[in-house]
């Protein structure tokens, strides 16, 4: 085996190795978990780092693993991949940092980062899955990683939710694997391949790539949070913020989205998907989503539900980006991977930093913040004002490519008018929070001040990583055409997907 | 060098921002208009720095009408800067506001260089939602409401232009720079929507529902800029966006002329309503909006004729600028330290200078764009007198309401804005002379004189006669 | 043309029946026990007749084998049977 | 080679009389005769992947009179499994009895069952598996009733009674196939047999035994309350083993022997009441209030599965299409035993502390007993069939063959099945990760905790991410 055939293989090892470890760690060996997590994280960053090098230098990474004739479990780095997986990797070393001053104390923490790690694992190989075999069995591990996650307080009502998730995770997995069980059946194992493959297959198969590839987006919809798949995304956020933030900013929603887009380019190839006239379809289901996450967040007061309808809102760009026939809706949608990711974790921190700080859970509660922690607000700031579509912030990329790429493809007539109506209803949910934090007066106390106002806001390992992902979202935006950013990575993926 | 020059007009504001809270940071907010202020003294006109690592793409630059606008807008928020730095105002004070004043400033003067949509756009947001924080909306309810609208129109406004500019984007198969979209032919909603967008800024009528609130609560020295400099850069964009030409079609230029002129007439009808010099003040400048609307519509309309057109407006925007600046911190100063004389005959000098009374900028103004247009549309000519007419009728009545206002406790005059304030004067008073001989300066006396008779006639008979009482803040067709 | 054959067939068959109907529908454990008996007792009826090859020649030592293991078989599963029965009487005694 | 095959039959057999005539030693008996059978079960399982099937005639004798054993890939593997689990419920076994005279008693009938289990998948004749099916049914009835309270011995009873009809069935059955072909050698059988009334009644007389040890639905009903009533590593063996090797007669017959007599209408009444099966068994496993019954509901389910691979086995044309559906089939009743007896070994250990085993009083196992949660966890991936459990690939497929062969009834079963599963042990799960108290250590008694540990490991990661051996072995050993 060399070093091309293990390098994928390497990455996904890099989380799940010290993952099994930690399992069986004790409870107290705080440094050794710390090192292990670490350690973990790095070397997965280094990995990935040589990864990227060598899929734009043309490399191929491949590693092939039999497990049943004709079922072969592929790993293989292409760009599209590589983007998903370098977004999985940095966020997941910002947020392991995060979680070991989250949790600092908390009971459980051996089991906590033993399925934090798995999860990320299930990231990567969802990620790195060369065919729809593969990416099912990445899949339902997520699913499987998640729940404990979600579970972990143990209160009636965290149980509740990971019930919760459960049944909408598992019920869509099963929708999955029907539709990948059935197209295996149709057209062989489904490798991943840029520009799909099925336009090959005669026509008389047309009605039933129809109907499979409506199990497959229902399977992913529900991950994705396509409405009205989308039940469980609010209830989730009972979960421990870096579980939160990272199922909503990389691995559960992300990978639903990542699914769809996989689906669409790799399998079914873009073209052909909108010649069954199936694009459309899915235009209209982000839509809705859009449409609709935006219109719930407005009433939350939970800060944490607001960010959930967020999210439910925000990734559907990634589909409408799919459904926008043409390179730069693609663009558009895949950079918007990226860029949601990075946005929405470091919101999701933020609001952990308040409730961990001053006991800060609900919008309503969240007067004068800004006075009290800057750095955090500030970061939340930037990140709210992206999602709204605020220019310099990565997320008025995403829009850009997205109002571009349907005004190209003819589609300006409804894709503009959803774009601006949810920048509108973003504008509306994030402001009166941002006017909160910084322009109103504290109240004469904090919720439940856990962290004494000292020389700093609050803990650094909850400082720094909202603070460093709001830089990055910034750096995203404002550095989108410079090398290596992930707008050049997507223009990339958009090139070889329509083979340009 | 140029590039370094060219990007730290809006880096230098956005670096200082970060330190603004800090205790003294008071006299960072000067500093921070210096790299515009060097680059329209030693800049040549022409030159253009890619940047294509920025944004998606960028291009910064410095062509003649960038060059006038960063001259007036570089000076006057010196001026405001060294203003606040003085003063003592509660709001301004604070660390909060600093920022928002610094971020807003980047912005302006960093659309002013973009020479891009993108950078444009990005330059035009970061104003456009960083003066939300100068209006000070936690100081009252009737600020916070205020705030709330004027973010609401911007953010509006600011949409708008977005589509626009993807439509823009779309037609020029990605092609981002105002040169690359020089000749490239708008379709009609493409031009409704930035009228649009830019007409939010411009506050022309039906569009203008944030001005009267937010001036009517915001500290003075924003009100300044506000009025002064950033109501401008809607015509910078109309000038970027829709460059007379092949660009745009003519027809265009024409419900530009009729709107231009209907702002005209509003702005004044309703400024002569107001009871607080403040919003008459604020109804002056979009009348003004008005006039520059109209000469920007007569380009656009004559493309032929449009180069000395838009010099003329140049000249005019910048002669606004100025004294509408000038005006608003005068009142500012009778505002915190009392009505006292001096300042009464300084706010008087400048009343006229807007008007456009004979040997002063506004007469300058006057003759440049009235020369542009006595060929291609003489009518427009006529109506620029009626208009002189007519502003000096509203500046009757703004010395009026400062005249007649109660007086409060009379405090000492704060030194460093009194002399920013005279500086500007000064210069208002000098300028012309240094740039025009002193015949072309001898215009506009029939109609200014006519309308300060008409002006103190009406003031005489109304002041026998209960006024009309229109609340402040709003009025009502 | 019924031969002794056919007879030893047949009854083998009716007590496997009989069996197999008590086994089934009666509740009590000794019926059932007994009834599985009888039906046991059919089969190895029927496999007997089956071994048979005619007068004079050995019957099939393989079905005999058969047969013989078959009442092993059932005489310890009976064993088993009734010494659970009564461990179980004797458990309901002591409760 | 082939001597393995009677070492496997003679080293637990010789085990189970060393620990009767030394009951004092007899802990460390067992455990050293499961360990020795196991690698012997390991070494068949090389030799048959090597050379292909094996067979050896006991004494020299041939076919008929004497005994003949016989190892394909197929028994291979399920010795194999035997053999793990087994192994890991004997050393179990050796702490959850913690009366020394209990376990002197039990560990003879223990290594009988191992004997009647090893010698049943290796019998190549009607006879002998007769006799193998009887041996097995005694002892395991003997197990149930072990140390058991009265529920156990009334179980264990009507589980003997049972098993009796059956194996009377079956021998109705062998005694028909006599007269009517004359041999009971299963390879010479399978040449000579026609489609005619003797075949198929002997058939239907076997088969209906057979279901009966089976436990498919609706002749079920014994199974969960003798399965949940016996001790823990019985339960284990009892639902991992003894009704999976019934499984393995009927699959033997009635895909190999018999396979020309059987048509689509049959297998297809097989799959109904495989459907019937999972279904019910799944709605009962959730309804249920205790943690046995709900693993013992379960195997009444996951039963079913495997029935349902008949009517699509034969719905595909033979050759690499139906084999690899049939590998599909033996890794899910690999993956099913393993997971199952792991199970069971972590339900025990969880009763044993608790003093019960009500799912609605299980809040904080999780934290006090956590390898034990994990393994419950993992054996219920596999239970569920999700990846990357062998059970995935075996769903995976029976979901591809039904889909090949056009028959969406199986396919909304499955889906169904295995969507109840995961609501049933999410159920437990769930209960398990409430909050209470929490441990120092992870692994709090090694010795009890690993086996259910490993072996549900091996159900998920060893048999899913390493299954492809299994089709290899399939088609070598074939």
């Amino acid at each position: 085996m060399n070093f091309d055939a293990t390098l994928p293989l390497l990455v996904l090892a890099s989380s799940l190795l010290p993952g099994l470890v930690i399992f069986f760690l004790r409870e107290e060996s705080h440094r050794l978990r710390t090192l292990l997590n670490l350690a973990g994280a790095g070397a997965k960053v280094i990995l990935v780092g040589i990864m990227i090098w060598g899929v734009f230098h043309q490399h191929t990474y491949l590693t092939r693993w039999t497990l049943a004739p004709g079922l072969e479990l592929v790993l293989h780095a292409d760009t599209l991949s590589v983007l998903f997986v370098s977004l999985s990797t940095v966020l997941w070393l910002v947020t392991t940092v995060y979680a070991i001053g989250y949790l600092e104390k908390s009971p459980h923490r051996s089991r906590f980062f033993g399925f934090f790690s798995l999860c990320v694992s299930a990231t990567i190989g969802l990620a790195l899955a060369g065919n729809l075999f593969t990416f099912v069995i990445f899949y339902e591990l997520l699913t499987l990683a998640t729940y404990p996650l979600i579970a972990h307080r143990g209160t009636p009502e965290a149980l509740r939710s990971a019930r919760i998730y459960l049944r909408y995770t598992l019920g869509g997995g099963a929708v999955l694997l029907t539709g990948a069980v059935w197209l295996h059946v149709i057209a062989g194992p489904n490798a991943f391949i840029e520009g799909g493959v099925l336009s090959q297959l005669p026509d008389e198969y047309h009605g039933q790539l129809k109907a499979i590839f409506l199990l497959l987006m229902i399977g992913l919809g529900v991950k994705a949070a396509l409405v009205p798949l989308h039940g469980w995304l609010p209830e989730a956020m009972v979960a421990p913020a870096p579980v939160s933030a990272l199922l909503h900013a990389v691995a559960v929603v992300k990978a639903g989205a990542f699914g769809i887009v996989r689906v669409v380019y790799d399998v079914y190839g873009v073209q052909f998907t909108s010649e069954l006239g199936l694009l459309a379809m899915l235009g209209v289901a982000a839509a809705i989503t859009i449409v609709y996450g935006s219109f719930k967040a407005l009433s939350q007061d939970n800060l944490k539900k607001r960010l959930a309808y967020s999210t439910v809102s925000q990734v559907s760009y990634i589909a409408l980006g799919t459904a926008i026939l043409g390179p730069i809706g693609t663009i558009g949608g895949i950079v918007h991977l990226v860029h949601q990711g990075i946005m929405k974790i470091t919101l999701f921190f933020a609001a952990g930093n308040y409730a961990e700080t001053l006991g800060i859970h609900n919008v309503s509660e969240m007067n004068g913040v800004g006075q009290r922690m800057p750095a955090t607000t500030l970061a939340f700031s930037i990140a709210a004002l992206g999602m709204i579509g605020i220019p310099p912030i990565a997320g008025f990329i995403s829009k850009w490519y997205l109002g571009l790429g349907a005004v190209e493809a003819g589609m300006a007539g409804w894709v503009l008018p959803v774009l601006i109506i949810s920048s509108v209803l973003n504008a509306a949910y994030f402001l009166p929070v941002l006017y909160r934090a910084w322009f109103c007066r504290p109240a004469p106390a904090w919720p439940a001040e856990h962290i004494p106002a000292a020389r700093y806001e609050t803990a650094g390992a909850l400082l720094w990583p909202p603070v460093i992902t709001a830089g990055l979202a910034l750096a995203a935006g404002l550095f989108a055409a410079a090398p290596y950013s992930p707008l050049e990575w997507a223009d990339l993926i958009a090139q070889r997907e329509y083979q340009l | 060098m140029n590039s370094t020059l060219l990007l730290s007009i809006w880096l230098l504001p956005l670096l200082l921002a970060t330190l603004a809270r800090l205790r003294h940071a008071h006299w960072l907010l000067p500093l921070a208009t210096l790299p515009a202020l060097l680059a329209v003294a030693i800049l040549p006109v022409g030159t253009t720095v890619s940047l294509p690592w920025l944004l998606l793409g960028s291009e910064l630059g410095l062509d003649e009408t960038g060059r006038t606008f960063l001259g007036f807008s570089s000076l006057l928020w010196l001026i405001a800067a060294v203003y606040i730095a003085g003063s003592q105002h509660a709001i301004t004070e604070s660390g909060r506001f600093r920022v928002f004043f610094l971020l807003a400033m980047a912005g302006n003067l960093g659309l002013i260089v973009a020479q891009d949509m993108v950078s444009f756009y990005f330059g035009f947001t970061l104003m456009g939602l960083s003066a939300y924080g100068l209006i000070a909306p936690a100081s009252s309810r009737r600020a916070r409401r205020a705030a709330r609208t004027y973010l609401a129109w911007t953010i509006a406004g600011e949409l708008l232009l977005f589509t626009a500019i993807i439509f823009l984007a779309a037609i020029s198969g990605g092609a981002l720079t105002f040169d690359a979209l020089q000749s490239i032919p708008r379709s009609p909603f493409t031009v409704l929507l930035l009228i649009a967008g830019f007409g939010i800024k411009l506050a022309l009528p039906l569009l203008h529902w944030w001005l009267p609130p937010t001036y009517a609560v915001t500290p003075v020295a924003a009100v300044a800029v506000f009025s002064g400099v950033m109501i401008k850069a809607g015509l910078l964009g109309l000038l970027r966006f829709l460059p007379p030409g092949d660009a745009t079609p003519p027809d265009w230029g024409l419900l530009l002329v009729l709107i231009g002129t209907a702002t005209i007439f509003f702005g004044v009808v309703a400024g002569l309503l107001q009871k607080r010099p403040r919003l008459l003040l604020g109804y002056s400048s979009i009348s003004k909006m008005g006039v520059l609307t109209s000469g920007f519509g007569a380009a656009l309309a004559f493309p032929s004729a449009a180069p000395g057109i838009v010099a003329a407006l140049l000249v005019y925007a910048s002669h606004h600028a100025l004294a509408k600046t000038a005006l608003f911190l005068g009142l500012g100063l009778i505002e915190c330290s009392g009505r006292r004389i001096s300042l009464l005959i300084g706010l008087g000098f400048l009343a006229f200078v807007l008007a456009g009374a004979p040997l002063t900028s506004g007469a300058l103004a006057k003759a440049a764009l009235s020369d542009s247009l006595s060929q291609p549309a003489p009518v427009l000519v006529t109506l620029l007198t009626v208009s002189t007419l007519a502003t000096m009728l509203l500046m009757v009545r703004f010395m009026f309401l400062l005249w007649t206002r109660r007086q409060r406790r009379i405090l000492p005059l704060p030194g460093v804005p009194l002399l920013a304030w005279l500086y500007l004067v000064t210069l208002i008073l000098v300028l012309p002379f240094l740039v025009s001989g002193i015949d072309r300066l001898m215009i506009n006396v029939v109609p200014v004189s006519l309308g300060l008779l008409l002006g103190l006639g009406g003031m005489l008979v109304g002041s026998r006669r209960s006024r009309a009482n229109v609340p402040s803040g709003h009025f009502d067709l | 043309m019924l031969t002794a054959h056919w007879l030893y067939g047949i009854s083998g068959c009716l007590l496997l029946a009989l069996g197999l109907r008590t086994a089934l529908l009666h509740d009590m454990l000794l019926q059932r026990l007994i009834g599985i008996n009888v039906m046991g007792a059919g089969v190895f009826l029927v496999l007997i007749t089956v071994a048979y090859r005619g007068p004079g020649i050995a019957p099939d030592p393989v079905l005999h084998a058969l047969v013989l293991t078959g009442i092993v078989v059932a005489v310890s599963a009976t064993a088993l049977a009734l010494a659970l029965a009564r461990r179980l009487t004797a458990e309901q005694d002591d409760g | 080679m082939a001597e393995t095959l009677i070492w496997l039959i003679a080293m637990p057999m010789a085990g189970a009389v060393a620990t009767l005539l030394l009951p004092r030693q007899s802990t460390p008996i067992a455990c050293v005769t499961a360990v020795a059978a196991s690698l012997v079960a390991g070494t068949l399982l090389y030799a048959v992947s090597e050379q292909g099937s094996l067979s050896y005639e006991i004494g020299g004798w041939s076919a008929g009179l004497g005994i003949a054993l016989r190892a394909d890939g197929l028994s291979a593997l399920l010795l194999m499994m035997t053999a793990l689990v087994m192994l890991a419920s004997s050393v179990y076994a050796g702490t959850y009895f913690t009366k020394a005279a209990a376990r002197a008693r039990f560990w003879p009938l223990w290594l009988l069952l191992w004997t009647s289990l090893n010698a049943l998948l290796l019998s190549g004749d009607l006879f002998n598996l007769y006799v193998t099916l009887e041996l097995l049914g005694l002892s395991a009835v003997a197990l149930a009733s072990f140390g058991g309270k009265f529920a156990a011995v009334q179980a264990a009873l009507r589980y003997l009674l049972l098993g009796l009809l059956g194996s009377m069935m079956f021998l109705a059955g062998v005694s028909l196939i006599y007269a009517g072909y004359g041999t009971l050698d299963l390879a010479t059988l399978t040449l000579a047999v026609e489609p005619e009334p003797v075949a198929w009644t002997a058939l239907a007389l076997m088969s209906a035994g057979l279901l009966l040890k089976t436990a498919l639905f609706p002749l079920h009903f014994w199974l969960p309350p003798a399965h949940a009533s016996a001790s823990a590593p019985v339960s284990a063996v009892l639902s991992a083993l003894v009704v999976k090797v019934a499984f393995y007669l009927l699959v033997r017959l009635w895909m190999d022997v018999f396979a020309d007599l059987v048509t689509p209408a049959a297998a297809g009444l097989l799959g109904v009441m495989g459907a019937a099966a999972i279904l019910w068994g799944s709605w009962q496993a959730l309804r249920t209030e205790r943690l046995k019954l709900l693993a013992a509901w379960s195997t009444v389910a996951q039963l079913g599965y495997l029935f349902l691979f008949f009517p699509v086995l034969l719905a595909l044309p033979p050759g690499p299409a139906r084999d690899t559906a049939f590998g599909g089939l033996v890794i899910l009743a690999l993956t099913h035993g393993l997971a199952k007896a792991g199970l069971f070994l972590a339900i025990g250990i969880i009763q044993q502390r608790s003093g019960h085993d009500r799912i609605n009083e299980l809040n904080g196992t999780a934290q006090r007993l956590p390898a034990t949660t994990f393994a419950i966890a993992l054996a219920g991936v596999a239970l569920i069939g999700l990846p990357p459990s062998g059970a995935f690939l075996g769903k995976w497929q029976l979901l591809a063959g039904s889909f090949a062969s056009g028959q969406w009834l199986w396919i909304l079963v499955t889906i169904a099945g295995s969507l109840l599963a995961a609501a049933y042990i999410f159920r437990v799960l769930g209960h398990a990760f409430g909050n209470q108290s929490y441990p120092r250590h992870s692994v709090t008694i090694a010795r009890e905790e690993w086996p259910a540990l490993i072996l549900t490991t091996l159900a998920v990661a060893g048999l899913g991410l390493a299954g492809a051996p299994v089709w290899n072995l399939l088609e070598s050993g074939a």
